[in-house]
């Protein structure tokens, strides 16, 4: 057997914060120490994996698969494929990023630390799950760290943050209720009873011999879509996200904005296009529509927004929608743009929130009125603000370029004229972060910011180490594309096979 | 060398990006190294260029039949998209372009940035800027160019906010950013048509693939893609309407105006045009759009550079009203006369621009040039400098400008009279405005406060630099056969026509005389004439009040928007979600009022639910009942 | 419709439905009376009342039944055991109830709710 | 006129007709029947309109011999001597006892109700319950063929001892614990 | 014959019950009774341990003539009854010690209940079931009302006494008329019989409902439930959500799955609806609470809700995942029930007042309420995950789609008000509040016991293989 590398990234932040819990919750270095290890191994492992993986070989790899709970037919049943992969070291990029971002927790530590890697292992999970139950499992895990993280190291702002984090967890598992009722029809309907499984590659084995009827597909995608929809912040479910951003402590929001979007992007994906295609399809006309419609109404709140964390949130909302445009277009490219456009955003915004979390843990500001001129005190910040910006507005030669731009290929063709909207909000997109940019940074300078140090150390480590996968992204893209084409290679005869499905508009003409 | 250098094209680009990493990550601090390194990568790739050019000329790779080398950037979801250096006469010819003036302007920004801490930031900035140009240039196919015409626009936009303290330097920078993205919307649109129309994006490939298109579809679907992709060039090239970045870009530092919004990158949407020319050439509606539209811009920049008092300003419509008249040249058909003024205009533009600067510098951030005059007694040479540029751009032969000039007006008079009338109008204003700043600036008397002296070294010598190119690059290129080598189609007619030259050097002679008249002999008073004119004095000086107009419809269509969609989030969309957990709660309080303590409520309550199921067993007998017929 | 002198014929035709309705009737002035005193003690009458309503059915039941069988009246001396635990459980707790608050009153006992 | 002459006429049929074909003993066990049920119920309802608690626990006893008496009358000769001794018996004197306890200075009204509304909801409330059982019993179609078991009390045994052995002895744990219970509630908090 | 082997649980049990009552009179009276709660654990973790050897592969054993059967299903459940009787006596030590007056009583009225629930889930007869059920029921009765000092606690005790004799009237109501109907009160008899058609069999089965809905206080049978569960000692509160409720559930189980087979159409419609309205009314009526032992009164009608929906789709894997719910929803209740008795034995009261700042107070007792409730809430990684996909995989398997939708999304929804204790446990303290950060040490048992359910819960949610195939195997020969 070979060595189980995917177990040890999941099992290392567990371990960590199984460790953490006997560190005296005064020695605040070990326990800091202790969770940037941790994530510093997982960071080596996961890029290890990144660049192990065998492009040309493709399919799912680093396997582990055990039998776990046998009369559901579920098993422990990890493995990445070239959609996980990326996704994977996103993970290990924003939680290392994460623990940095919040080295300096005074308020207990200990506790902080825990949660975090919790909630790092329960997203680590759900990527390299290759079994619907254990993806499930690690799923919501998220809840309650982040409801007590919220809970403890928020901040108030609009809303009370013990508001904001019950209103975070209640939207989101009421999206997940419905999921989860989707889940179980499909895990029922796949095989006679006896012979279930929860295995995703037997589930798709099931819809390929057609178990899933078309129209079983048509009721059930929609519960799937609300599910991960809602956590994929998808217009008009979106209202818990920017409140969550703007409540939960940096960490939080980075993860959050970072990864569990992404979450639910992958979701939909994995459980929802993959396993019913002909649903996805059917519903494909109004998604993309109501997707377009979270790009434009997501940026035009942006417009009117000061707070730095709603206007990070509300233009995460924003971004989402081109990735759930480029899903729900449901073809080869366009879904490999929504792909790597997941990391892309992801390693942007965690990026963007790390440093709006460094600025505001120290002046308690994040309204931008009151921020100003940052430039001349804070040159490592400003790099740090000017890079997520430039990336966010899709600058080519970093990291969101080309996804974006595979989205728009893939999509342009089949939905012109959403396409042609979503495509019109990148100028909306420069307008907000180049205003944000202007005022927070540039402009006369401010005495009263003089004090505060420049990132230095470990502030300094998640402006590096995203920095650095952005701009290495955005000028080698093919060391991430490659892995993504891999991923995506198997899904064209599902994509091939429902190209001539009806959707509710009726029977598409004309897709390429 | 000649081999090396075209095989090593790619490094071109290469050297400078490297300088900006250099001195990005490390000697930052070290003016003087920042200095250094960022001259030595665009000496080298100067030189580079000087070899491309002498391989183009040695091996005759002639536009029809270019030099391509690529390699696969990214595949992905089935676009192959490469990057690569696609190397004929026009790269050649816009590589030593670039390479010339960016090197020069380097040197000059030694001098020019001396006292400011920034330095090497400016150089690392510079050289990231000559990187994107010059991988625009040498692109091999659109999404290449897209992306290092993002990278030229962000360079852009660093060194526009260089001064980033200043408010007036924030905004101008974002406004040209954002301007110019108007544009590239466009142009990606056009772009993702083309990708996804013809599944590339090379511009070798689409060279056959587009006549066999048009023979089997006809042009409509490619005049969409042709006025879309146009879109990118008028944001980029300061056409009318999206001109209004390009005057505010003078907040930059000088040496920056000169580089990127007079000489390099302004003309990269033209060089865009003549690069897919062998889309827009089949395509006259398209042709036409931009003739006319290059046509009127030239003309209203013209009229707008009138009135105007801000030394750069002047220079920034001058600028536009040029490019108008590239943009004319590629409507009317002429790719050679385009790209010749596209090269003349970059060598006399960044002279004109580095004397602004050393004007500027001299009077100590004054720019008003009426607060100016008589500094050709303070600064000789730059003043040489300056009256050669004007003379060029006026259209004087022997000086560059008449050559290249002469060949778009005959261009457009072979294929439209309104358009050559237009064109030569905007001539003698451009004569006239230039000469005005000329005068006012250098003429007259000296002021008594005026603090200005000649420049130092680092300033003077690319000035004459450009001084001489200025002179001699008309003459030469028009003898030297620059047509032959960069054409487009069938190679045209390069003789002079004297007709059409003749008139065009009377009319900046008189524009030169009445400007000389008015503003050194002052024998009408400009006041006066301004008064006179009234509100067209007003619409020029103002410029048209375009910015005002942008400004209330971006309150109208962003933020306006942008507060209703705030407050319909913030009241409707989150209101419901609210609305519903207000409601669940008070669901929750209604459904306990009944558990008010009472046992024997509840009892009643207990028994009323026996009732509701005896009542529901008692349906279901008499339901058996009257299936069975009451047997068993 | 049945005619008065069927249903006279049926009425005095002492039967198994005699008995099912008695106890139906017994239980159901049980059930009043739970429903409305206010004494924990009579509460516990009414309570006795059902129980032995239900008793009357399972006798009846029992002396009805076409085969020989004792279990009804088997259940019902159970119900009786279980019915004077009750009693005596709810007595006891009277006892307390009137101990601490000097009331016996159901209606009084109105800590609890919401 | 008509009809009420034929209703007088056919009343006189039929107890011309019930005494030719009912014997005596099926008579006498109608009368006792209805004798008995009516008492039953007259004392029940008693238990819940006396105003005195102590008249209403005399009427439950009433109510229970009754019920007795009908358990005797169909040969349930066991289950009627069970219930006057625990109803009877130790029940009333239970409830006797703890009207004692708990007795207050006007007896005259110990046994208060609730108001009018809740009357007519406990009317409604036990008035569906008594017509739903009375569907229940009308619709099902019971064999109605009494049996004459004799004594009951060996065959209760019999059960009690054999089949239902692990009840019976549940069911004396029950009472213990029962009484226990009793016995602690009832000594409350102020045992010092 | 009689067969002793297989009531061998039960009499253990008794002669434990008499084992305390003796030692209680022995002890001086001025002693705490402590030896009284060794001597339960002890043997009753003897009589756990000893019960795991009683599963077997062969036929059930029956104690005489089928009337009382030991098989692997009742095993299971009485295995559950122990572990949460165990769990409780240990947690409550020092809540015993500090409300009760009569703790000897009290742990020997603890036995009966338990003694009628074991009794319960092995009966095979309307006799032996009822005598069981009432046996619980009135040792309960007299627990509720079990402390002295309380006014509430006697007030629950009236309250659950005369709710649940009317029940115990109703339930007998249905008995006599299932026996009126089928000449019957024995189970596997019963099913036979075709005359269940009758009006007098529908009705039965109903009243016979009516008086398990009682016991589970599914809704419209649920008034009783927030009160008394208010009002009774916390340890018994904690008995009557899981032990009560599962006792109730194991014998339903058996009396719908043995006795009333033929009826199931009937009976699952029924359950389905009260499922439904259970589910729905139980988690919204429980937003609104602000004492936790009410919430969770309110909670365990949702819970009892989730349960019949895996009832209602008649098989055994229904079965099954009641089995596994009702185990995990032991394993909650514990640690929450436990957290909940320290809580009130320091501050002296469960409501989210009280519960603030327990997070520093006592991070432990914290984090195991806190895994605690969200298993109860069904989310992952805790058991309750597990749970609710073994539920609503049986419901939906068998067709209702709706009442999975239902059960999801209450349960989600259930969530809001288990967040609110969280809330309280975590939140920020006010100035005036610093009271509650002073620290709290949990007993040694409690935390034990605490920590044994949050790991159970933990392990149980991550790999629920283990319980699922002891659960599977109860079932199965369950339902033979």
């Amino acid at each position: 057997m070979e060595f189980p590398l995917l177990s040890t990234i999941l099992l290392a932040p567990l371990v960590a914060a199984f460790a953490l819990c006997f560190v005296p919750k005064d020695d605040r270095e070990t326990i800091r120490r202790g969770a940037a290890f941790a994530t510093i191994f997982m960071l080596c492992m996961t890029v290890y994996a990144f660049f192990n993986f065998d492009t040309l070989e493709g399919g799912v790899q680093f396997v582990e698969k055990i039998p776990w709970v046998e009369d559901l037919g579920v098993c422990y049943s990890v493995g990445v494929d070239g959609i996980s992969m990326p996704l994977l070291l996103l993970v290990g990029v924003i939680g290392i990023s994460a623990v940095y971002t919040s080295w300096n927790t005074e308020k207990r530590p200990k506790e902080f630390f825990i949660l975090l890697l919790l909630l790092i292992a329960g997203v680590t999970g759900t990527f390299i799950a290759q079994d619907l139950f254990l993806f499930l499992l690690s799923y919501e895990l998220f809840v309650i760290p982040v409801f007590i993280m919220v809970l403890v190291w928020g901040s108030t702002k609009r809303l009370p943050k013990e508001f904001v984090g019950m209103k975070f967890i209640v939207f989101l598992l009421m999206g997940s209720a419905f999921m989860l009722v989707g889940v179980v029809m499909l895990y029922v309907n796949a095989y006679p009873a006896g012979e279930r499984t929860f295995d995703f590659a037997a589930l798709r084995m099931a819809g390929e011999m057609g178990h899933f009827s078309d129209s079983f597909q048509i009721s059930t995608f929609p519960l799937l879509l609300l599910g991960f929809g809602s956590l994929l912040s998808m217009f008009p479910f979106h209202s818990w996200s920017p409140d969550g951003h703007a409540a939960a402590p940096t960490a939080v929001s980075m993860i959050h904005a970072g990864i569990l979007k992404k979450l639910g992007a992958y979701g939909l994906i994995r459980v929802g296009v993959l396993l019913l295609p002909v649903g996805a399809k059917y519903w494909s006309p109004l998604i993309v529509t109501t997707a377009v419609m979270g790009v434009l109404y997501a940026a035009y709140i942006v417009m009117a927004q000061k707070d730095l964390k709603y206007i990070i949130g509300y233009s995460s909302v924003s971004h989402m929608g081109y990735i759930l445009l480029g899903i729900m277009t449901l073809n080869a490219t366009s879904v490999s743009g929504a792909v790597a456009n997941m990391v892309a955003h992801g390693m942007m915004t965690a990026l963007f929130f790390s440093q709006i979390g460094y600025i505001y843990e120290r002046t308690h500001l994040r309204s931008i009125p009151e921020l100003r001129g940052l430039a001349h005190y804070m040159p490592h910040l400003t790099i740090g603000f000017m890079l997520a910006g430039m990336t966010s507005l899709g600058l080519p030669g970093l990291i969101e370029f080309l996804p974006e731009f595979t989205i728009f290929v893939g999509t342009f063709g089949v939905y012109p004229v959403q396409a042609l909207i979503a495509i019109f909000v990148i100028v909306f997109t420069a307008l907000y972060v180049l205003r944000l940019l202007a005022t927070l940074l540039f402009g006369p300078a401010d005495e009263k910011y003089a004090e505060i140090p420049d990132e230095q150390g470990a502030s300094m480590v998640p402006l590096l180490v995203l920095g650095a996968f952005i701009v290495g992204f955005g000028l080698f893209p093919s060391l991430l594309m490659n892995v993504i084409n891999c991923g995506i290679e198997p899904l064209a005869p599902v994509f091939e096979q429902i190209a001539n499905a009806p959707t509710m508009m009726g029977t598409m003409g004309g897709v390429r | 060398m000649i081999d090396f250098a075209l095989y090593h094209a790619w490094l071109i680009p290469l050297l400078p990006a490297l300088a900006f990493v250099v001195i990005g990550l490390g000697t930052r601090q070290d003016k003087k190294t920042s200095a250094i390194i960022g001259i030595t990568a665009i000496s080298a790739s100067f030189l580079l260029s000087l070899g491309v050019v002498g391989a183009v000329l040695t091996k005759r790779i002639v536009m029809a039949d270019p030099f391509v080398m690529k390699t696969v950037w990214a595949r992905i979801g089935g676009m192959e998209l490469g990057m690569g250096a696609l190397i004929d006469p026009l790269t050649a010819m816009m590589l030593v372009v670039v390479t010339t003036v960016a090197l020069m302007v380097n040197i000059y920004s030694v001098g020019y940035m001396e006292h400011d801490s920034g330095m090497g930031r400016f150089f690392a900035f510079l050289s990231l800027f000559a990187a994107s140009m010059l991988g625009l240039v040498i692109s091999v196919n659109f999404l290449q160019m897209y992306i290092f015409w993002e990278g030229v626009g962000l360079c852009s936009y660093l060194l526009i906010g260089f001064y980033y303290y200043k408010i007036s330097a924030r905004e101008a920078a974002k406004k040209a950013f954002i301007t110019t993205r108007i544009g590239d919307f466009g142009m990606l649109l056009g772009i993702l048509l083309l990708q996804i129309n013809f599944g590339t994006l090379d511009f070798i490939e689409l060279k056959t693939l587009v006549p066999q298109y048009i023979w089997v579809s006809g042009t409509s679907f490619l005049t969409v893609i042709g006025l879309l992709l146009f879109i990118g060039p008028i944001g980029k090239s300061g056409q009318f309407p999206l001109h209004v970045w390009l005057p505010d870009a003078m907040e930059g530092p000088t040496p920056v105006s000169a580089l990127i919004h007079a000489a390099t990158m302004v003309v990269a949407g033209v060089y865009l045009i003549g690069r897919a020319y062998f889309i827009f050439a089949e395509l006259p509606i398209v042709l036409n759009v931009i003739a006319w539209l290059g046509g009127f811009t030239a003309f209203f920049a013209a009229t707008i550079a009138i009135t105007q008092r801000p030394f750069k300003r002047i220079l920034a419509y001058s600028t536009i009203s040029q490019l108008g008249y590239m943009m004319l040249a590629l409507g009317v058909g002429s790719l050679s006369a385009s790209m010749f003024h596209l090269m003349t205009h970059a060598f006399f533009k960044a002279l004109m621009f580095l004397c602004a600067g050393a004007v500027i510098e001299a009077m100590h951030e004054e720019a008003d040039i009426f607060k100016m005059g008589g500094l050709r007694h303070r600064m000789p040479v730059t003043f040489k400098c300056m009256a050669i540029g004007v003379v060029a751009i006026a259209g004087l032969p022997p000086f560059a400008g008449f050559f290249s000039k002469d060949a778009i007006l005959a261009a457009a008079a072979e294929v439209s009279f309104p358009l050559y009338l237009l064109a030569s109008v905007t001539a003698f204003m451009t004569a006239f405005y230039m000469s005005r700043l000329l005068f006012v600036a250098f003429f007259g008397e000296v002021r008594d406060d005026c603090p200005a002296q000649e420049t130092n070294a680092f300033m003077r010598w690319p000035l004459v630099v450009l001084a001489v190119l200025s002179v001699i690059s008309g003459a030469w290129g028009h003898f030297a056969g620059f047509s032959d080598w960069v054409f487009y189609g069938v190679r045209e007619e390069e003789a002079i026509n004297w007709t059409i030259a003749g008139s065009s050097i009377v009319l900046s002679l008189i524009a030169m005389w009445w400007a000389y008249q008015i503003y050194v002999v002052k024998r009408w008073s400009s006041f006066q004439i301004a008064r006179r004119l009234g509100v067209l004095y007003d619409l020029s000086y103002h410029a048209y009040y375009i910015d005002e107009i942008y400004a209330f419809f971006r309150e109208l269509t962003v933020d306006k928007i942008g507060r209703l969609s705030l407050w319909i989030d913030t009241h409707i969309v989150d209101g419901i979600v609210h609305g519903l957990g207000r409601l669940t709660k008070g669901i929750s309080v209604v459904l306990a009022l009944p558990q008010n303590g009472d046992t024997q409520q509840y009892v009643a309550i207990f028994y009323t639910g026996v009732i509701a199921l005896v009542a529901y067993s008692l349906f279901y007998a008499v339901k058996i009942l009257s299936v069975t017929g009451g047997a068993f | 419709m049945m005619s008065f002198i069927e249903f006279m014929q049926l009425a005095t035709h002492v039967g198994l439905h005699h008995f099912l309705l008695f106890s139906a009737i017994l239980f159901a002035i049980g059930l009043f009376g739970l429903l409305t005193k206010k004494g924990l003690i009579p509460l516990l009458m009414c309570v006795e009342l059902m129980l032995n309503a239900v008793n009357i059915n399972l006798v009846a039941f029992n002396h009805y039944m076409p085969v020989p069988d004792y279990t009804g009246q088997l259940m019902a001396i159970f119900s009786v055991a279980v019915a004077a635990s009750e009693i005596a459980v709810g007595v006891a707790l009277a006892f307390r109830i009137y101990r601490d608050r000097g009331t016996v009153n159901v209606d009084e006992l109105e800590k609890l709710k919401g | 006129m008509d009809a009420v002459f034929e209703q007088v006429h056919g009343l006189v049929a039929w107890g011309l007709a019930f005494a030719n074909e009912y014997e005596a003993p099926a008579l006498i066990e109608a009368g006792v029947f209805f004798l008995f049920a009516g008492l039953a119920l007259l004392f029940a309802c008693g238990v819940i309109f006396f105003r005195n608690v102590v008249h209403s626990a005399l009427s439950l006893t009433a109510t229970f011999i009754c019920v007795a008496c009908l358990y005797l009358s169909i040969g349930a000769d066991f289950m009627g001597a069970v219930q006057i001794l625990v109803y009877g018996g130790a029940v009333a004197v239970l409830i006797v006892m703890a009207i004692m306890l708990t007795r207050r200075d006007d007896m005259a009204h110990s046994n208060p109700s609730r108001g009018l509304f809740r009357h007519a909801a406990a009317a409604v409330v036990a008035g569906l319950f008594l017509l739903g059982m009375s569907a229940v019993a009308i619709l099902s179609p019971f064999h109605s063929a009494p049996q004459s078991l004799g004594d009951a009390a060996p065959g209760l045994a019999d059960l009690m001892l054999t089949h239902y052995v692990l009840p019976f002895e549940v069911a004396a744990v029950l009472l213990l614990m029962a009484m226990i219970g009793a016995l602690v509630l009832a000594k409350g908090a102020d045992e010092r | 014959m009689m067969d002793f082997w297989a009531i061998s649980i039960e009499i253990a049990i008794t002669v434990l019950l008499l084992l305390t009552l003796l030692v209680d009179l022995m002890l001086p009276k001025e002693s705490d009774r402590r030896p009284v709660a060794f001597i339960t654990v002890i043997g009753l973790v003897s009589v756990f341990v000893f019960s795991l050897g009683q599963y077997h592969l062969s036929p059930s054993e029956t104690f005489y003539l089928g009337l009382f059967i030991a098989d692997n299903y009742s095993l299971f459940f009485k295995q559950l009854f122990i572990l949460g009787m165990i769990f409780v006596v240990l947690f409550s030590l020092e809540y015993t010690h500090k409300f009760i007056r009569y703790r000897g009583e009290f742990y020997s009225l603890l036995l009966s209940a338990l003694l009628g629930m074991c009794v319960m889930a092995s009966a095979n007869d309307f006799i032996t079931l009822f005598v069981g059920l009432e046996l619980m029921t009135i040792s309960f009765y007299i627990l509720v009302g079990f402390r002295m000092d309380k006014a509430e606690s006697s007030e629950a005790a009236v309250k659950y006494l005369l709710v649940g004799s009317g029940s115990t009237a109703v339930m007998l109501y249905g008995v006599s008329l299932i026996y009126g109907a089928t000449g019957s009160l024995d189970f596997v008899t019963i099913c036979r019989n075709i005359h269940l058609f009758y009006a007098a069999g529908l009705a039965g089965v109903v009243l016979i409902m009516a008086g398990f809905f009682f016991k589970l206080s599914a809704i419209p049978f649920h008034m009783w439930a927030p009160d008394v569960y208010e009002g009774a000692p916390t340890p018994i509160t904690a008995l009557l959500a899981m032990s009560s409720k599962a006792a109730g559930l194991a014998v339903f189980m058996r009396v719908l799955y043995v006795a009333f087979p033929i009826l199931g159409t009937y009976w699952m419609t029924l359950l389905a609806v009260i499922s439904a309205l259970s589910m729905i009314g139980g988690n919204i009526m429980a937003m609104k609470q602000k004492d936790v032992k009410r919430m969770m009164a309110y909670s365990s009608i949702a819970q009892a809700g989730y349960m019949m929906a895996a009832m209602a789709s008649a098989d055994y894997a229904g079965i099954k995942a009641v089995m596994f719910y009702a185990t995990l929803y032991l394993f909650a209740n514990v640690g929450a029930f436990a957290v909940l008795s320290v809580v009130e034995e320091e501050r002296g009261g469960t409501t989210h007042g009280h519960l603030t700042g327990l997070s520093e107070a006592s991070p432990m007792l914290a984090a195991v309420m806190t895994i605690s409730l969200v298993s109860m809430a069904g989310v992952p990684p805790t058991a309750g995950f597990a749970g609710k996909i073994y539920i609503f995989t049986a419901a939906v398997d068998y067709g209702y789609v709706w009442l999975a939708f239902v059960g999801f999304i209450m349960s989600m929804m259930s969530i809001y008000y288990y967040l609110l204790v969280v809330r309280a446990m975590y939140r920020d303290l006010e100035q005036k509040e610093t009271e509650c950060a002073r620290s709290i040490a949990p007993p040694f048992s409690v935390r034990i016991t605490a920590l044994l359910s949050a790991a159970a819960t933990l392990v149980v949610g991550v790999w629920p293989d283990f319980l699922a195939k002891a659960t599977n195997f109860a079932s199965q020969t369950f339902m033979r």
